[in-house]
C-alpha cells in the first residue's frame, strides 16, 4: 500500500481529470481524507453518484402529493426525507400532515402493508441498478403474498447511459477515467462498462469502498490513463457478469425509459420502469419524465459533468448551502457541492455562534 | 419557517435556530457564554420552581404562550417569599412549528423577562414530530431574604383571605378564542413582583400565597385548608368577577371559582394587616380589583366554605373532572 | 451510491435469511442468492446482493502491479 | 390506566397523579411541601441548566426517558464544573400516557437521583392531545466551588482532547430499537459525577468539558474549536467505538463522530495532565474505554481536524441536517 | 323574599319528598345552599335530570366505535366526555385515537361539515325537550345547504314519561310535589305536566334558575302539598302552551320511541329517534334501546327516583367516585350522587396530599 | 338540565342572530322564533329557544301569596 500512495503522491504526468460516480465513493474518498494523499495532477471529479439526490423536484412535490392523500402512507430511505421539491422537502412535508415512514428496507413494507391493508403503502423507488434489484424482489414477494396496498412512485437510474452522457461530443472537459460503482457492478457486473471504456478510450476500474482499495483503484487509473480497457479490483463481489438472477428478476419487473435527472435534463435510456404488466403497483411514474430546475443559476449539469467546480457556482456557499441546498450536488452528503463546502468551510458558518449543552 | 426535525438534531440547524431567535432575544452574557450550565451568582437561600405551558392558541387576547412561561414561573417564585433571579427555558417543537409565531413568543419571554427583572440563564431546543404544536418549560431560580416564611401550611384562624382581582379571566380568553365567542375579555397573564413587593415593604404578615392558575380560587383554597388543617370561609358576594366573565361562564354552565387566572394571586395574611395588604394590592399595577373576600376559621377542618347571597351555605371542593364546557 | 456491507448468514427461514454484521442481525431477503448459513454475503437495503467470495483474493498491491502490461497500451 | 386530559387539569385528578406516582417515587421533605417553588439552601457560586427529553422509546436497552432526564442535566452541571444538588422536574404527557409506565419512569428517575446525589424539589405535569407520549423537562441547580472555571473557550494550543468512552452507544441502542435491528447494544445513559469528581480531586488541570450528546463529539469539538479559536487535531485510530455499533453505523450509513451518548463526556486538559485525566477516567465507574484522542493546535483555527489511519486529513464539521439513516 | 325563607324554614308538616328534574336546578340548589335553608321537614330528591349521565353505557360504547373509523368525527357537548362507557369515555378513547370534537353548540356541525366533506361529523345528541329542537334546526339547515356529511347519534328523552314512571305504582316512596324543568317547559309549555299533576294529585312547579326562584317555587310546593295543580313560576319564559313552532319542528323529523335510561332500563315512550324519512341522518340509534347496567351494585335506579339517598349505595364513596363514577348519577357534577360526594367529602379525598403549584 | 342563559339580539342575518350576553356575542340560530333586534331571548346550545316577556312580570312573592286559594284544595 506504501508503494501505492507513493505513486499517487509522485505522479507528474498530465492533469487527469478522474471521476467517482458512486456517491459512496465519493463519501470514502473524503472521510479518508483521499485528496490530501494525491498528487496535484490527479484531480478527483464526483459524478452523478447519488441517486437520492439526482431525483427531480416533481419527484418529490408528486411524493408529497401523495403522502397527503388521506389513507396514503409515504414509505422512504431516510436519506430522502431532506431533498427539495419545488416548495419542500418531505421532511417539511411531514410538519403538514403528509404520512412519511422511514425504513431500512424496502422490505419492511411487506409486514406494514400486511398488518394494515387500510392504508396504501408508496414507496419512494428511488435507486441504481443495485437498488432495482431489491424492488424486483418485493414484487414478487408481494404477489406471493397476496399484499395489494403497495405502490411504487420510481424514480429508477442506469448508469452507462449516463456515464455515455458525461462523456459525449458536447462536453467540453474530457475525464481521463472512471472509478466504476462497486455495488452496481456487483449486479451488472465489469462488462457493463467495457463498452464504454472503449468508445472513449479511457480506464474504467471497478473499486471496492476501503480507503486503500479506492487509492489502489485510483493508482490503476492513472497507470491506465488512455487506455480503453475495464479492470475489476473488487474481486470479492463483482465477477465479469454480475448477478445473473438479479438481471433476471430486474427483466421481470421493469423495463428501460427515459429519465430525467435533477439539474441535467432528460437522458434517453438511463432509467428504469415498471413494465406494464404491473402497472397496478406503479403510483404515477411514468409522468415524472421532465425536469424543471429549481433554481436557474444551478451549475449542477456542470459540476456534475465535471466542468464546473462547486466554487465556481454563483451561488454556492450564497443562496445554495448544505441547509438551504438548490441542487442535487448540495443536496446529498454526498453530493460534490456539500462536500465542498464542508471542506472549505465559508464565512456563513464560520460566524455561526454554536450553542453549547444538547 | 416551518421547523423540521433538523432544528432538533443539535447540529448546524438547532444553532442556527437558537443564535437566530434565542440568542438574539434572550441576549445576555451568561447565556451567550453557551456552555451546559450558566454559572451565575448565589444567595444563602433559594426558590426553585418549575411548570410547563401547553396553551392553545399560542397567542391570545393579553398575551402569548412565552409571556404565559415566564409569568407564570415568576409567581411561583413570589408566591414562596422568593425574589426571582434566573430561569431556563426548554422549548419542544412540534414539526411545523413557524419559526416566526416562535420569534415572537422569544420576543414576548425577553420583555416579560425584563419587567420581572429575571435574566433567562439556560435554554434548550427539541423538536418532535406532531402538526406545529409549541410547547415551553421553564424553571426558575429565586433568592429567599433572611426571615422569610410562607407556607399553605401557615394559616390560622383570624387571618384575612385576599385575591389581587377578577377571576378567570385568562381561562376565559383562552377559551373564548378556542369555542369562538366574541367578547372582549383579556388574560390577566402578568408578573406580580410589585404586587408582591408591596405588601413586604409595608409589613403586611403573609402567611400563605398563591398565584390562582389551573383549577382556579377553589383549588388552591382547599389546598390551604387541608395544609393548615383549618376551614375557609368566604363571602360570594365579595368574590370578584367581571360582568362579561359572569356572563361567559353563565353560556357555557362554568364556575369562575374553577377557572385559571395567569396574574391573580391570593393571599392568607394577619387578620389586622386585612386592609394594609388590600391597600397595597389596590395600589399596585395589576391589582385594581383586590377584594378581602374571607377569613379563616376553625368552622369545618379541612375545607372551604361559602356563604351565598341567600344565606346558604356552599362547600367548597377543588376542582373535579376537568372542568369542561357544559350543556347541561 | 448504495451504502451496502458484508455480514455472515446465520440462519435461512425460505427466502429470507439472518445476516450477522458485527453483532448486528438483521432479516434480509435472499431470493437473489444461492446461501447457506455460515455464507459471507453483501446486503443492500434488507437483500442478499451476492455471496462473497471466501477465496483470499489478490492483494491489491498484487492487482496493480499486473496492470503493467495492459498500460503499455495507453497513448498517456 | 390511561392519561387524560382530566390529570393535566390541576384539579383532584393531578393531585391524584402527583401523590401517587410522583411524590411517592420522589419523596423528599422539600418536595412535600408542595409549594409554588421549592426553598433550599444555597451556594454563592451557582450552576443552572435545562433539557428536555422527547426519547423514543420511553424504554430502551440500557435506560429508559426518566434516567436519561436525570443523567442528561446533572451531566451539564458536572460539564461546567458544579457539584449537581436540585432537580425540577416538568412532564408532559399526551392523553393515553400509560400511568404504569409514568410509574417506572419516575422511579428510575428517583434511583438515578440516588446515584447522583441529587434532590428533585419541584415538578409539574401537564396533558396535551396526543397519543400517548410522554416528555420530561428537567433543570438543575449545582453548586460551583471557589476557583472553578471550565469552559469552551478556555482551551489552548498543547492541551489533551480525551473521550470517556465508546462513541454512539445511546444513539445506535435507540435507533436499533425505532429499526427493528437486533443486537446487543445498550444505552451508556450515566451520571458522570464520579468520573469528574475523581479527575478533580487528582488535580487535572481541565480546560474544557462537554458531555457528548445530541450532534455528536465532532459537534461538541467544533463547538471547542469555535469558542476557543483554534484547532482540535484528531487521530482516527484512537476514537473508541465498539465493534457492533461499527457494524450498526456501517448498516444505515451513519458516522459514530455524529452519534449522540448519554454518559460519555469529552475534556480537554492541560498536555501534561493527559495520562491522569486518562487513568482517572478509566478507573471510574462509566470510563472503562477512555481514550486520549488528539490535542489543541493552532493549525487551522476554528476547525477540528482527523488524521485518517491512512495519513489523510479529513475536515470534521459539526453535524449538518438530521443524522438519518442512509441508503446511498 | 325574607318572607318565603322564613316559611320555608319554619315549615312543621309531615315531611315533604320533593323532587327537581332538572340538573341545572339541582346545581343551583347546591350553589346557593339552599337545603340548608329548608326545614329539616322539607327534603330536596334529585331525578333524572341531566341528559348526559341518564345516556347508557352501550351508547358511549357506540360512539367510541364510531370516532374510531377512519373519516368519523364525533362532535359533543364538552360534559359528554367523561360519561364512562363500559370500558372506556369518549375523554380515555380519545387517548387512543378516536376522533372527538367539543363544540358549544350542534349548529357548529354546518361549519365543520361543509369545510371538511372528506369527513363524516357525528353528533352526540343527548337531550331532553328542550335540545331536540335544536337538532331539528340543525338538519333543517344541513338540507337547506345541501350538506350530507352529518349524523345524529341520538339518545333523546322526554320529561313526562319519566316522571310518571317515577310516580308509578311500582315505586315506594312517593314524591309529593315536582320543581318541573323550566328550560324544558319553555319548549312544552307548563301544560305538559298538567295531567300528571291530576293523575298523581300533586304540585308540579315550573320555575326558573335563580336561587330566589327556586325558593319561591319550593315554597309553592310546600304550600300546594297534596294538590293536583301545575303553576308556572316562570313566566317570563314559559307559556301555558310552550313553543309552538319548536313542537312542529321536532315533530317533523323526530317521532316517539322507547328510551333507555342508565341505571333505570326502558320506560316506554320517553324517547324520541329521527323518522324514517330522515333516517340518512341517523348514525344506528335504534339499535341502542337497552340498558345494560355497568356495575350491578350500583343503585341509580333507587337514587334517580327518590327512593334511595346516595350515602345509602353502598358503592358510594368507595368504588364509585366522582373520578370512578359507576352510574349516572355520579357522572354528572349535577348528579346526586356527585353533589352528594363533594357536600360530604368522605375520608378518601380529605386524605389526598396537594399539589400546590399550577 | 339544559344550560340557558337570556341575552339581547343585536342583529339578525337570515335565520341566525347576534346574541349578546353581558359582552359575550355568539351567533345563534333564529328559525323557532320571531325576534328583532333588541329583543331579549333565552339561547340554549347556539338555538334561540324562547324571546323573554319584558313586561314588568309578577314578583316571586306576589306569586306565592295567590296560590293561597289553589292550596285549599289540598289534603296536606
Ligand atoms: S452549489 Fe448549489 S446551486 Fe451551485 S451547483 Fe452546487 S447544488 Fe447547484
Ligand atoms: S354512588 Fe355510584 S354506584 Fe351508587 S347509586 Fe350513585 S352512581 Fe350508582
Ligand atoms: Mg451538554
Ligand atoms: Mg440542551
Ligand atoms: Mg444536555
Ligand atoms: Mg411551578
Ligand atoms: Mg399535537
Ligand atoms: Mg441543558
Ligand atoms: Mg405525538
Ligand atoms: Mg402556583
Ligand atoms: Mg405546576
Ligand atoms: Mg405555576
Amino acid at each position: 500500500m506504501k508503494e501505492i500512495i507513493e505513486y499517487l503522491q509522485s505522479y507528474q504526468g498530465r492533469t487527469l481529470k478522474l471521476m467517482e460516480v458512486c456517491g459512496t465513493h465519493t463519501a470514502e474518498i473524503s472521510r479518508n481524507g483521499i485528496p490530501g494523499l494525491l498528487s496535484p495532477s490527479i484531480q478527483l471529479v464526483s459524478g452523478p453518484g447519488c441517486p437520492v439526490c439526482v431525483t427531480v423536484t416533481e419527484y418529490i412535490d408528486r411524493l408529497i402529493l401523495l403522502g397527503k392523500e388521506p389513507g396514503n402512507i409515504v414509505v422512504t430511505f431516510g436519506d430522502m426525507l431532506r431533498v427539495p421539491g419545488s416548495s419542500q422537502s418531505l421532511s417539511e412535508a411531514r410538519a403538514e400532515g403528509c404520512q412519511v415512514r422511514m425504513v431500512y428496507s424496502p422490505m419492511d413494507m411487506l409486514k406494514l402493508a400486511g398488518e394494515n391493508p387500510e392504508h396504501t403503502y408508496i414507496f419512494a423507488a428511488v435507486g441504481f441498478e443495485t437498488t432495482t434489484p431489491v424492488y424486483a424482489m418485493l414484487l414478487k414477494n408481494a404477489l406471493a403474498g397476496g399484499i395489494k396496498n403497495i405502490r411504487l412512485l420510481t424514480s429508477l437510474k442506469v448508469m452507462p447511459p449516463v456515464i455515455d452522457w458525461i462523456c459525449g461530443e458536447k462536453q467540453e472537459n474530457s475525464i481521463d477515467g472512471f472509478l466504476a460503482p462497486g455495488h452496481v457492478s456487483v449486479i451488472t457486473g465489469s462488462r457493463a462498462f467495457e463498452g464504454l471504456a472503449e468508445k472513449y478510450g479511457i480506464p474504467f476500474v471497478v473499486a471496492g469502498f476501503e480507503g486503500e482499495q479506492i487509492l489502489a483503484a485510483i493508482a490503476a487509473l492513472v497507470k491506465l490513463r488512455g487506455v480503453g480497457k475495464t479492470v475489476n479490483m473488487y474481486t470479492s463481489a463483482v465477477t465479469r457478469e454480475g448477478n445473473l438472477t438479479a438481471q433476471a428478476a430486474v427483466e421481470e419487473y421493469f423495463e428501460p425509459a427515459d429519465a430525467a435527472w435533477r439539474g441535467m435534463g432528460v437522458i434517453p435510456g438511463s432509467g428504469m420502469v415498471l413494465r406494464k404488466k404491473y402497472e397496478a403497483f406503479d403510483a404515477g411514474s411514468r409522468e415524472l419524465m421532465e425536469d424543471r430546475e429549481k433554481n436557474k443559476g444551478c451549475c449542477c449539469a456542470g459540476v456534475l459533468t465535471g466542468k464546473v467546480r462547486p466554487v465556481q457556482c454563483p451561488l454556492f456557499g450564497k443562496v445554495c448551502t448544505p441547509q438551504t441546498p438548490q441542487g442535487a450536488c448540495m443536496v446529498s452528503t454526498e453530493g460534490s457541492c456539500f462536500n465542498s463546502f464542508n471542506s472549505i468551510l465559508p464565512e456563513a458558518s464560520a460566524s455561526n455562534i454554536e450553542a453549547g449543552d444538547k | 419557517m416551518k421547523i423540521t426535525m433538523a432544528h432538533g438534531s443539535g447540529g448546524r440547524a438547532t444553532s442556527q435556530l437558537i443564535t437566530g431567535i434565542f440568542e438574539k432575544n434572550f441576549n445576555n452574557d451568561i447565556l451567550s457564554r453557551m456552555e451546559d450550565s450558566a454559572v451565575v451568582a448565589g444567595s444563602s437561600r433559594l426558590a426553585v420552581t418549575t411548570d410547563s405551558f401547553v396553551v392553545n392558541p399560542l397567542f391570545f387576547p393579553g398575551g402569548d404562550i412565552g409571556k404565559l412561561s415566564v409569568c407564570g414561573t415568576v409567581n411561583d417564585l413570589l408566591m414562596s417569599g422568593a425574589c426571582p433571579k434566573y430561569l431556563t427555558c426548554g422549548f419542544i417543537l412540534e414539526e411545523g412549528a413557524d419559526s416566526e409565531e416562535l420569534e415572537k413568543i422569544a420576543a414576548s419571554m425577553a420583555q416579560t423577562a425584563r419587567e420581572a427583572g429575571v435574566t433567562i440563564v439556560a435554554g434548550d431546543t427539541k423538536v418532535i414530530e406532531g402538526s406545529g404544536g409549541i410547547y415551553i418549560n421553564t424553571a426558575g431560580v429565586g433568592f429567599v431574604p433572611e426571615g422569610v416564611q410562607i407556607s399553605a401550611s401557615l394559616c390560622e384562624e383570624g387571618d384575612a383571605v385576599l385575591v389581587s382581582g377578577n377571576l378567570g379571566d385568562h381561562h376565559a380568553a383562552i377559551l373564548s378564542a378556542r369555542m369562538e365567542i366574541t367578547n372582549s375579555i383579556v388574560s390577566d397573564c402578568a408578573p406580580l413582583g410589585e404586587m408582591v413587593r408591596s405588601m413586604q415593604e409595608a409589613g403586611v404578615r403573609i402567611k400563605a400565597m398563591r398565584d390562582v392558575t389551573r383549577g382556579g380560587l377553589a383549588t388552591v383554597l382547599h389546598e390551604f385548608a387541608a395544609a393548615s388543617d383549618c376551614c375557609v370561609e368566604l363571602t360570594q358576594s365579595c368574590l370578584p368577577v367581571s360582568d362579561q366573565v359572569k356572563g361567559f361562564c353563565g353560556l357555557l354552565g362554568l364556575d369562575p371559582l374553577y377557572m385559571g387566572n395567569e396574574g391573580k394571586m391570593t393571599a392568607v395574611v394577619a387578620g389586622e394587616d386585612a386592609e394594609l395588604a388590600l391597600s397595597c394590592m389596590q395600589k399596585s399595577k395589576y391589582g385594581e380589583a383586590a377584594a378581602i373576600i374571607g377569613h379563616i376559621s376553625g368552622k369545618e377542618r379541612g375545607k372551604v366554605l361559602l356563604t351565598t347571597p341567600l344565606g346558604g351555605i356552599r362547600v367548597i371542593t377543588e376542582l373535579i373532572g376537568e372542568g369542561l364546557p357544559r350543556i347541561c | 451510491m448504495c451504502v451496502a456491507l458484508p455480514g455472515r448468514v446465520i440462519e435461512i427461514e425460505g427466502t429470507t435469511a439472518v445476516v450477522d454484521f458485527q453483532g448486528n442481525r438483521v432479516r434480509a431477503e435472499a431470493g437473489l442468492v444461492c446461501v447457506k448459513p455460515g455464507d459471507s454475503v453483501l446486503v443492500h437495503a434488507g437483500c442478499i446482493l451476492q455471496v462473497l467470495s471466501e477465496e483470499e483474493g489478490k492483494q491489491l498491491t498484487e492487482l496493480f502491479e499486473e496492470l503493467e502490461e495492459a498500460a503499455g497500451e495507453g497513448n498517456n
